[in-house]
């Protein structure tokens, strides 16, 4: 149905796809797999035409959905030739698009059930009020709880997998032929990643919709994908069928892609060297949401996403969250960071949040990755001075040359060497692939050397080896420096490499909390051992 | 929200007494009050100039005033009370929403108002909604086509029409169309015979009247608008929403108007509200003067000149209420714009 | 008599038809449409008695009548008009009028004693303009010793009085109904005059429509006069409109104030069409004194020498060649274009004021009359510049270190304050010329009311002034040119004259018996004023320049000596068969 | 070789070519106005007379000097001066274009207005000066008081909008009402007493004027910062340490200059009007200082004397123009998205 042939983008000059080609039949489910910034999300965007400022050659053909019953290949269109009206015909309603980073992929300004409807209003020709509720069942489809309120919330007010959630309802409406999914189910935890698995599986089954998946996670492939296809450096390196690829992978790459799985090596905790770097009891946090009707003039409500957690971490140890999506870990986080209003106590590196400038020494001390990370790296800030930002704030001494040889260190660390990426340091965010952002957001944290770094789905959008580079540097430091990690994730296997407790979280609640060998090998909570179930059956 | 805008009111009251108290301040020290001014008119004297004047042919008798009548004006005034207590009489006034009288014409300043909003209605919202109806259209066909030609000729047309200032332009109007070809009226709102006409009639008399001032204010009022409009729109138009609003297979106009708009949507509006008051209280002197059309704008400056203290303070009064309300409503609707936003 | 002359000189005898400069014949009829001089925005009430607000414009002359009524001929005489007759006794003190029987105002009711009693009451209470009272300082009371007959009585005599009184306008006791007359506003004046408003609307444009049944059509003093059966004033906010509106035949006649528009607009199709015409009128009017004042207060201008000089430094022959197109004249003495203009050397009447004074007079001013430095060949500036130097230095002024500098190492800088910012075109070639003297001449415009200001407490250095001429000098040249005004803050003497001798001559021109008298006296005043230089002369304009329609009218054959262009228009042109 | 992100900047601005040309023709219109006093000046650059070499343009000579009369300086387009220092052995080298600011062209064969001539190339004003050194010496004032002014109200503008749209709440509340009340002064009552006080100069119309010319400003800015204070970036920024200083001007500023460079050319050609709009309140610049924004007002006085206000005109166009023009440039140079092709 796509026959994709020598597919080339450049950017600004620069070629990043070199030359792909690949097939797709109608139903097929292919994988797209590959490192980091290997091209996969640019390749994608350019069957849509949808990369800004590239230059794409090549051709696509997209076969048209009359001729395809009739078995006729010919009467296929080039994506790459189609005129923008065309284009537009085809877009959404036959081949849809779920994007990487959902919070920068939504409307800021619309609420995500208003966002999905105007698909179907759009190309179902639904009516408003139809194309609502049609939205609220797509949402509802995708596991959202309370899809009703959930659709008239804005992207900013959905945790990070409930805006994906919400991105693949979207790219589903209208139930197209060919589904590009660039990185489905990073933000969500393995149940609903199955569910939402199924769900595919079954719009593929029952209307033929290919799928073009585009993942990190192997796992995944070899439970979803029909075929594979590896992309390195802009190249497609490899392509089979799942089978025959992962079982005798023939470039270097796959075989290292297949090799590589996180590996423990943490210490265990020392004896408790001093006091908790963090200590929180009974945190609880709120957030305002709008009272239906007139009443809403008059007050709001309050959606309460944390009920009340009690944790501790103490130097040198790693304190793992797992838990559904949308049950309150971000929001635990930020709490914890003083970057949301909370009750309860909360003692961080031996003092409280005040507020303003009185935090700075504090700050310095507690770092961050965020979940989204496009969104938190400053548009106009090129990537040296977003990394070095944190050195000039809290080492105004280091002179220019050290600051700029400190950045490249880091950025080093964590996969980016600038003889790898030309003019590196004075590229702008979005000139980079989403586990480049996520990587440079990690960079931004390490790079001030804190005592206690609170990573939300850290490696989400890296490939394994990246993912393993990534996860052997943290361990690293937490060896030479004794760093303390709160690391909130939905992939089992990471926390099973890295955390010393872990913790679970539902619905704003601790289901469950202990040591991590403990929680995962005999998990008492039912919630808990779905989870470990799951993650072990995919 | 609903708290803050209750704070909002509440605030009214004090920052409308200090605006009233400030303004009442200045004036105190401001050189020549209306005693002055109207003693100088009593006196007919006349600085000379190049025009030679039109010998006054007055009455014969005495000329000048004495100290006693000069006392007598300050009283009419009400100048011989000391400042607090005028001050405190004009705010309880003002409280009853009595606006009190002009020094020099024989009007309420609300009838005085009243009487000048037609004028002043009449140019800004038609200003006001033309501007806003061409500038935005035109700012974001600009901003799809950024640097090509047609965004190069359009800059160059709005700004030559910015730089045209408006009397320039409007006295070009009134001599060509006015003047030589006769095809528009020189002056006023309507024809002297308006009340005999019928519906339609009037309303053409009308439009006739009002389209050469209107060009002359309209002209200038688009680049503001244009350039923002635009600019903003470039400021959008690369954001990641507007791919995922092309990947659902929306068209250009669609996601021009409904997306880009909503989110550029902020600069626009912070100048809307007060464009839109400014569309019925602020006149354009010149303009008005121009065309001989009696509006705010003139009342304003003539008001402000001959210190004509209680239409200056009076018309204050009300404007500042309604600007505080608009601006509270312009507020408000960035939160309506943006949810994100908070105060 | 008949009429009243503050001199005596009457020049129609009792029983004469009409006044020599109208058409006793001209037919009625027709329309003229005008423009107010003055500039209005709108107006607001027909009461133009009262403080605030603006009444109608022409309202005055158009709709009020007084007892008496003056031409263009005489300046200081006037004949009955309500009155038939006016006696004033040998003493001076008060003057009676009878009033003409047939004077009627508009509603039909006679004019009465008690009208012109209940006028002049209303006028001096305080719901009317404070200058009313001004204006009838000096008249004590009013009685009605009749039912058509009134007597003004006076505190002091003074010839001008009955002049004064006679032109007080007479309205109905019935006209705003006993309200207060301050509160009158809106109400139609009930009045005698020839004229009636069009409708009672307020508000921008206004219309006067004749009154058919006007009791004084046939009166001597208002034969030919009036003719036009309609009068309007239309009111345009920018002279470029109105100037438009002429051309477009929104209306019939207007006056232009400026020179250069003058010369450089007053051309085009209609004008070659002789649609419009542009056409100077004559007057004999006795021309403003227009000119630079120097505040003598100030130590540096003082000295004679000092103002002369920095006079010699005017260059008036290029000022109006450049910029006034050669339309104005100069201004010589303080009288320009009048009977009180001295010339040449003082003639014996003139001596015989002047020598009781001679040992406070300067001997110059024995000598010839001052005549305005000129450029005019064989004359120049330079040399004028020169002279100006030597003066300068005489009066201790030399250049050093890039300044005029005094013996004190002053240097010597000026700063010419006013509200008008076009002054500095005038001032442009002065300061340029000052410049090679040493002076550094500032300009400073500030708003009216600040200029106002600071001009009633004399803090200033130098000014512009314009005095309108007169031809009936009176009391106001106390408040002018005494020596007690040049103290008191806020009068206009702003020169700060006080000089004894011009004290004696002022009060020589008040106690006039004579009009040769008077006009001896002010040529006295005039060389004394000159002599001091106590301002810069500058000019004056000796015609009107009017454009008006020519076809809907046809002006009367004469023109008068003294008259304004607009009232004369109004008053004695009359329509043409193409003006129905 | 990377490039530091301002060379990038430079590089983009350079790369909208009508905004760098813009910016090169301006920048040279003001060079060259910088140097008025070589270009149009009544004084002659070279004197040579009896034997001597004199340099009027540096220095002032006293009419004597040249045979003159009096010891102050030479007025070198008098006829009489002009003859000495021409005939014979003497020369002269004047001006290109022999006029200065105040130079009233005293012996003109016209009167003022004059219509363009050989003797004046763009004719001259109302009150005899010569209009193409108006307009240099104008074009100079006006633009070096624009800038200065249009820089004044810009920072203020944003620092008091950045911090009113930064913190927000209490100090939004109450520095808006502070604000408006400001905002309400009667400024022309506040300009009339400051007349009354102190002579007119432009340094005090600078002032002046700048007290309130923020303010239009500072509203757009708070409500970008309102916007983007609640970024997820700035939440990053936050995190990470940095100081509220540093978020408003490295983190927000950046991403809510849309206003700012929209309003740069019309905040510039507004203060070129201003500069004169005061004059009947005697604050303007000192009377006899040339300006575009006076020369605009001779041009409506003097209508028939079309060369004024056409001349005036193309000035303040072109200026507004090039002004757009570079505000565009700067716009995609401050824009990291823009491509880079
Ligand atoms: N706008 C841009 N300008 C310049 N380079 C870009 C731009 N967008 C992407 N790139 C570069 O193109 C390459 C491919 O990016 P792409 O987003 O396709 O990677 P990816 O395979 O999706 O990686 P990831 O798994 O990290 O998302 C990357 O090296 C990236 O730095
Ligand atoms: N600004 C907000 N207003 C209202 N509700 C919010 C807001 N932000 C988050 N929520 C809700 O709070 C709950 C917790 O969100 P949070 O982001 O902490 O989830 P999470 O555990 O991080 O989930 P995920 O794994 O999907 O990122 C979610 O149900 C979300 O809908
Ligand atoms: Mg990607
Ligand atoms: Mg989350």
């Amino acid at each position: 149905m796509l026959q994709v042939r020598d597919l080339r983008v450049a950017f600004g000059g620069k070629e990043v796809v070199h030359g792909v080609d690949f097939d797709l039949a109608a139903g097929e489910k292919l994988a797209l797999v590959g490192e980091s910034g290997s091209g996969k999300t640019v390749t994608a965007l350019s069957l849509l035409r949808l990369v800004p400022d590239a230059r794409v050659a090549g051709s696509a053909l997209f076969a048209q959905a009359s001729s395809l019953e009739r078995g006729r290949v010919a009467a296929s269109r080039d994506l790459l030739a189609l005129s923008e009206r065309e284009l537009r015909g085809v877009r959404g309603k036959e081949i849809a698009m779920i994007f990487q980073e959902p919070m920068t992929a939504l409307n800021p300004l619309f609420s995500v059930g208003d966002q999905i409807a105007e698909v179907l209003e759009l190309h179902e020709g639904l009516s408003a009020a139809a194309a609502r509720d049609a939205a609220v069942q797509l949402l509802h489809e995708t596991g959202i709880p309370e899809p009703q309120r959930r659709a008239n919330a804005f992207p900013h007010q959905l945790s990070g997998g409930q805006r994906q959630r919400a991105m693949i309802a979207m790219a589903l409406a209208c139930k197209p032929r060919l589904l590009l999914a660039d990185e489905p189910t990073t933000a969500l935890d393995v149940t609903l990643r199955a569910q939402i698995l199924d769900l595919l599986d079954a719009l593929a089954e029952r209307h033929r919709m290919s799928v073009l998946l585009i993942t990190h996670d192997l796992n995944l492939v070899r439970r979803f994908a029909d075929r594979v296809a590896v992309m390195e450096n802009g190249h497609l390196v490899e392509q089979g069928t799942v089978s025959g690829v992962f079982g005798a992978p023939q470039h270097p790459y796959t075989q290292r892609l297949i090799d590589s799985r996180p590996v423990r090596d943490v210490d265990a905790i020392r004896a408790p060297s001093g006091p908790a770097v963090l200590q929180a009891e009974g945190v609880r946090v709120g957030y305002p949401i709008p009272r239906p009707g007139l009443r809403g003039w008059f007050g709001k409500d309050e959606f309460v996403a944390v009920h009340g957690a009690d944790l501790r971490i103490l130097p040198g140890e790693t304190l793992g969250i797992v838990g559904e999506s949308g049950s309150g870990k971000s929001t635990l986080a930020l709490a914890a960071l003083g970057l949301l209003p909370f009750t309860g106590r909360l003692e961080v590196a031996g003092g409280h949040w005040r507020g303003g400038a009185a935090d700075r020494g504090l700050r310095r001390q507690v770092q961050v990755v965020f979940q989204d990370p496009f969104s938190s790296l400053s548009p106009r800030m090129t990537i040296e001075e977003i990394v070095g930002e944190g050195l000039s704030v809290h080492e105004p001494a280091l002179p220019p040359e050290q600051r700029r040889e400190r950045v490249a260190t880091a950025l080093e660390e964590v996969g980016m060497a600038p003889a790898q990426f030309p003019g590196l340091l004075a590229r702008y965010p979005h000139e980079f692939s989403g586990g480049q952002r996520q990587r440079i957001a990690i960079a931004r944290a390490l790079i001030v050397q804190p005592e206690l770094l609170v990573l939300d789905e850290p490696t989400s959008a890296l490939d394994v080896t990246i993912q393993k580079q990534v996860l052997a540097l943290l361990q690293r430091l937490q060896r030479e420096r004794g760093l303390s990690y709160l690391l909130i994730t939905h992939d089992v296997e990471v926390i099973r490499a890295m955390a010393h407790h872990v913790l679970v979280m539902k619905d704003g609640r601790i289901l469950e909390a202990g040591e991590v060998d403990q929680v995962l090998d005999a998990p008492k909570d039912p919630y808990t051992q779905r989870l470990v179930e799951s993650a072990l059956d995919v | 929200m609903s708290s803050y805008i209750f704070k909002r009111l509440l605030l009214m009251l004090p920052t409308l007494f200090g605006v009233m108290l400030v303004t009442f301040a200045v004036i105190q020290f401001v050189p020549g009050g209306p005693v002055e001014q109207m003693v100088a008119q009593l006196q007919g004297r006349d600085a000379g100039g190049e025009g030679a004047a039109a010998s006054g042919a007055g009455y014969r008798g005495r000329q000048g005033l004495d100290p006693k009548r000069i006392e007598e004006i300050r009283a009419l005034y009400g100048f011989d009370k000391p400042a607090p207590q005028r001050f405190w009489e004009m705010m309880k006034s003002f409280a009853r929403l009595d606006l009190g009288r002009s020094f020099y014409q024989h009007k309420d300043v609300w009838d005085l108002i009243k009487e000048k909003l037609p004028v002043s209605i009449s140019l800004g919202l038609w200003t006001f909604f033309i501007s806003y109806l061409v500038a935005v259209p035109l700012g974001i066909a600009k901003a799809v086509r950024a640097g090509s030609r047609f965004d190069v000729v359009t800059t160059l047309l709005v700004l030559v029409g910015y730089a045209i200032p408006g009397f320039v332009l409007g006295v070009a109007l009134l001599v060509v169309f006015g003047g030589q070809l006769q095809w528009f009226p020189l002056r006023g709102l309507t024809s002297p015979n308006w009340e005999q006409m019928s519906w339609g009639a009037r309303i053409v008399d009308y439009l006739w009247h009002i389209t050469l001032p209107l060009i002359a204010m309209v002209l200038g009022s688009f680049a503001v608008t244009t350039m923002l409009t635009k600019n903003s729109f470039l400021e959008e138009i690369r954001k990641q929403y507007v791919l995922t609003a092309r990947a659902k297979g929306l068209d250009e106009r669609k996601v021009l108007w409904k997306h880009v708009m909503r989110n550029a949507l902020i600069p626009i509006i912070t100048g809307f509200p007060s464009a839109f008051i400014g569309a019925f209280f602020a006149g354009s002197l010149l303009i008005e003067t121009l065309f001989s059309l009696d509006g705010l704008g003139l009342l304003s400056y003539e008001s402000v000149i001959r210190r004509d203290y209680p239409v200056v303070l009076g018309t204050l009064f009300l404007f500042t209420l309604i600007g505080l309300f608009t601006k509270l409503i312009s507020d408000l609707s960035y939160v309506l714009v943006d949810p994100r936003v908070k105060f | 008599a008949h009429a009243y002359a503050q001199f005596g000189d009457i020049k129609y005898p009792p029983g004469f038809t009409h006044f020599d400069y109208v058409n006793p014949d001209a037919p009625k009829g027709g329309e003229i449409r005008m423009v107010p001089p003055t500039r209005p925005t709108n107006f607001d009430k027909f009461n133009p008695f009262t403080l605030k607000g603006t009444a109608p414009y022409g309202m005055g002359q158009l709709m009020f009548e007084s007892l008496l009524v003056g031409n263009s001929e005489e300046a200081t005489t006037a004949y009955g008009l309500l009155a038939d007759d006016v006696q004033v006794p040998p003493d001076g003190l008060s003057a009676t009028f009878r009033l003409n029987p047939k004077a009627r105002f508009q509603d039909g009711s006679p004019v009465l004693a008690a009208d012109v009693v209940h006028s002049f009451r209303t006028l001096m209470s305080k719901e009317a303009a404070p200058q009313f009272r001004s204006i009838y300082a000096e008249v004590k009371d009013v009685v009605a010793t009749g039912e058509r007959t009134v007597r003004f009585t006076f505190a002091q005599p003074n010839r001008e009085l009955p002049l004064v009184v006679g032109g007080m306008p007479v309205f109905s006791r019935n006209w705003g109904a006993g309200k207060p007359f301050d509160q009158v506003t809106t109400e139609v004046p009930i009045v005698s005059g020839p004229y009636k408003l069009a409708n009672n609307r307020l508000g921008r444009d206004v219309s006067y429509v004749r009154d058919p049944s006007y009791w004084g059509a046939e009166l001597p003093v208002r034969r030919g006069q009036f003719n036009f059966d309609r009068v309007s004033f239309k009111i345009y906010l920018d002279e470029t409109s109105r100037f438009e509106g002429l051309k477009a035949g929104e209306y019939d006649f207007m006056r232009e104030f400026i020179s250069r528009n003058w010369a450089r607009q007053y051309k085009g199709r209609v004008f070659d069409s002789g649609e419009v015409v542009k056409r100077a009128f004559p007057n004999g009017n006795p021309g403003d004194y227009q000119g630079f004042v120097f505040n003598l207060r100030n130590d540096k201008f003082k000295d004679v020498r000092v103002r002369q000089a920095i006079g010699l430094a005017f260059d008036f022959e290029w000022l109006n060649r450049q910029m006034f197109y050669g339309l104005y004249k100069r201004v010589e003495g303080w009288f320009p274009n009048s009977e009180f203009h001295a010339e040449g050397l003082p003639g014996p009447d003139e001596l015989a004021l002047m020598e009781p004074l001679r040992a406070k007079l300067s001997p110059d001013v024995f000598g010839p009359a001052v005549r305005s430095p000129t450029t005019a060949p064989p004359g120049s500036l330079r040399q004028n510049l020169r002279a100006a130097r030597e003066l300068l230095a005489q009066a201790g002024w030399t250049y050093r270190d890039g300044a005029l500098r005094n013996d004190k190492g002053e240097a010597f800088t000026i700063e010419v304050l006013n509200d008008q910012p076009s002054t500095i075109r005038v001032m442009a070639p002065l300061q340029t010329s000052l410049r090679k003297l040493g002076i550094d001449m500032s300009f400073r415009s500030v708003d009216f009311s600040l200029a106002q200001q600071r001009m009633d407490n004399f803090d200033f250095e130098m000014t512009t002034i314009r005095i309108p001429g007169t031809t009936a000098p009176g009391s106001e040249l106390i408040d002018r040119l005494g020596s007690q005004a040049a103290k008191t803050p806020g009068s206009s003497n702003i020169w700060g004259i006080a000089d004894p001798a011009v004290d004696a001559i002022v009060a020589k021109v008040l106690s006039a018996k004579s009009r040769p008298e008077l006009v001896t006296a002010m040529r006295v005043l005039d060389r004394l004023l000159s002599h001091g230089h106590y301002g810069i002369p500058q000019y004056y304009g000796d015609a009107f320049f009017i454009g008006y329609r020519p076809a809907p009218f046809v002006l009367p054959a004469t023109i008068p000596p003294y008259y304004d262009a607009g009232n004369w228009a109004v008053s004695t042109w009359w329509a043409s068969p193409s003006n129905k | 070789m990377p490039l530091s992100p301002g060379r990038r900047a430079w590089q983009r601005f350079r790369r909208n070519r009508l905004g760098f040309v813009s910016l090169v023709i301006f920048c040279t219109l003001v060079i060259l106005s910088l140097f008025a006093e070589v270009l149009s000046s009544d004084r002659p650059i070279v004197v040579r007379y009896e034997g001597q070499t004199y340099f009027p343009v540096l220095r002032d000579y006293s009419e004597k000097t040249f045979g003159g009369d009096f010891e102050t300086p030479a007025d070198y387009l008098d006829p009489f001066i002009r003859g000495r220092i021409t005939s014979g052995k003497n020369w002269a080298v004047y001006a290109p274009n022999p006029y200065g600011p105040r130079t009233i062209n005293y012996f003109a064969s016209q009167p003022n207005p004059a219509a363009p001539s050989s003797e004046n190339l763009l004719g001259t004003d109302d009150r005899g000066r010569d209009l193409l050194a108006q307009l240099i010496y104008g074009f100079r004032v006006s633009v070096l008081f624009a800038l200065a002014l249009t820089t004044i109200g810009v920072v203020l503008g944003i620092v008091a909008g950045a911090l009113q749209g930064y913190f927000g709440g209490k100090v939004d509340l109450v520095a808006q009402r502070l604000l408006e009340i400001w905002g309400s002064m009667p400024e022309l009552y506040l300009l009339i007493i400051f007349s009354a006080v102190f002579a007119p100069s432009v340094a005090l119309l600078l002032i002046l004027l700048s007290l309130f010319g923020w303010m239009g400003l500072s509203d757009y800015v708070r409500a970008e910062f309102l916007r983007n204070r609640q970024m997820d970036y700035v939440r990053a920024a936050r995190a990470l340490g940095v100081g509220n200083v540093r978020i408003m001007w490295r983190h927000i500023l950046p991403n809510s200059m849309t206003p700012v460079v929209t309003f740069l050319p019309f905040r510039m050609s507004a203060a070129i009007l201003a500069l004169t709009s005061l004059d009947f309140l005697g604050l303007g610049v000192p009377p006899g200082t040339p300006s575009l924004g006076e020369l605009l007002n001779q041009g409506k006085a003097n209508l028939d004397a079309w060369w004024i206000s056409l001349s005036t005109f193309g000035v303040l166009v072109i200026t507004l123009m090039l002004l757009t023009f570079m505000g565009d440039a700067l716009r995609d140079a401050l824009d990291p998205r823009k491509a880079e092709r």
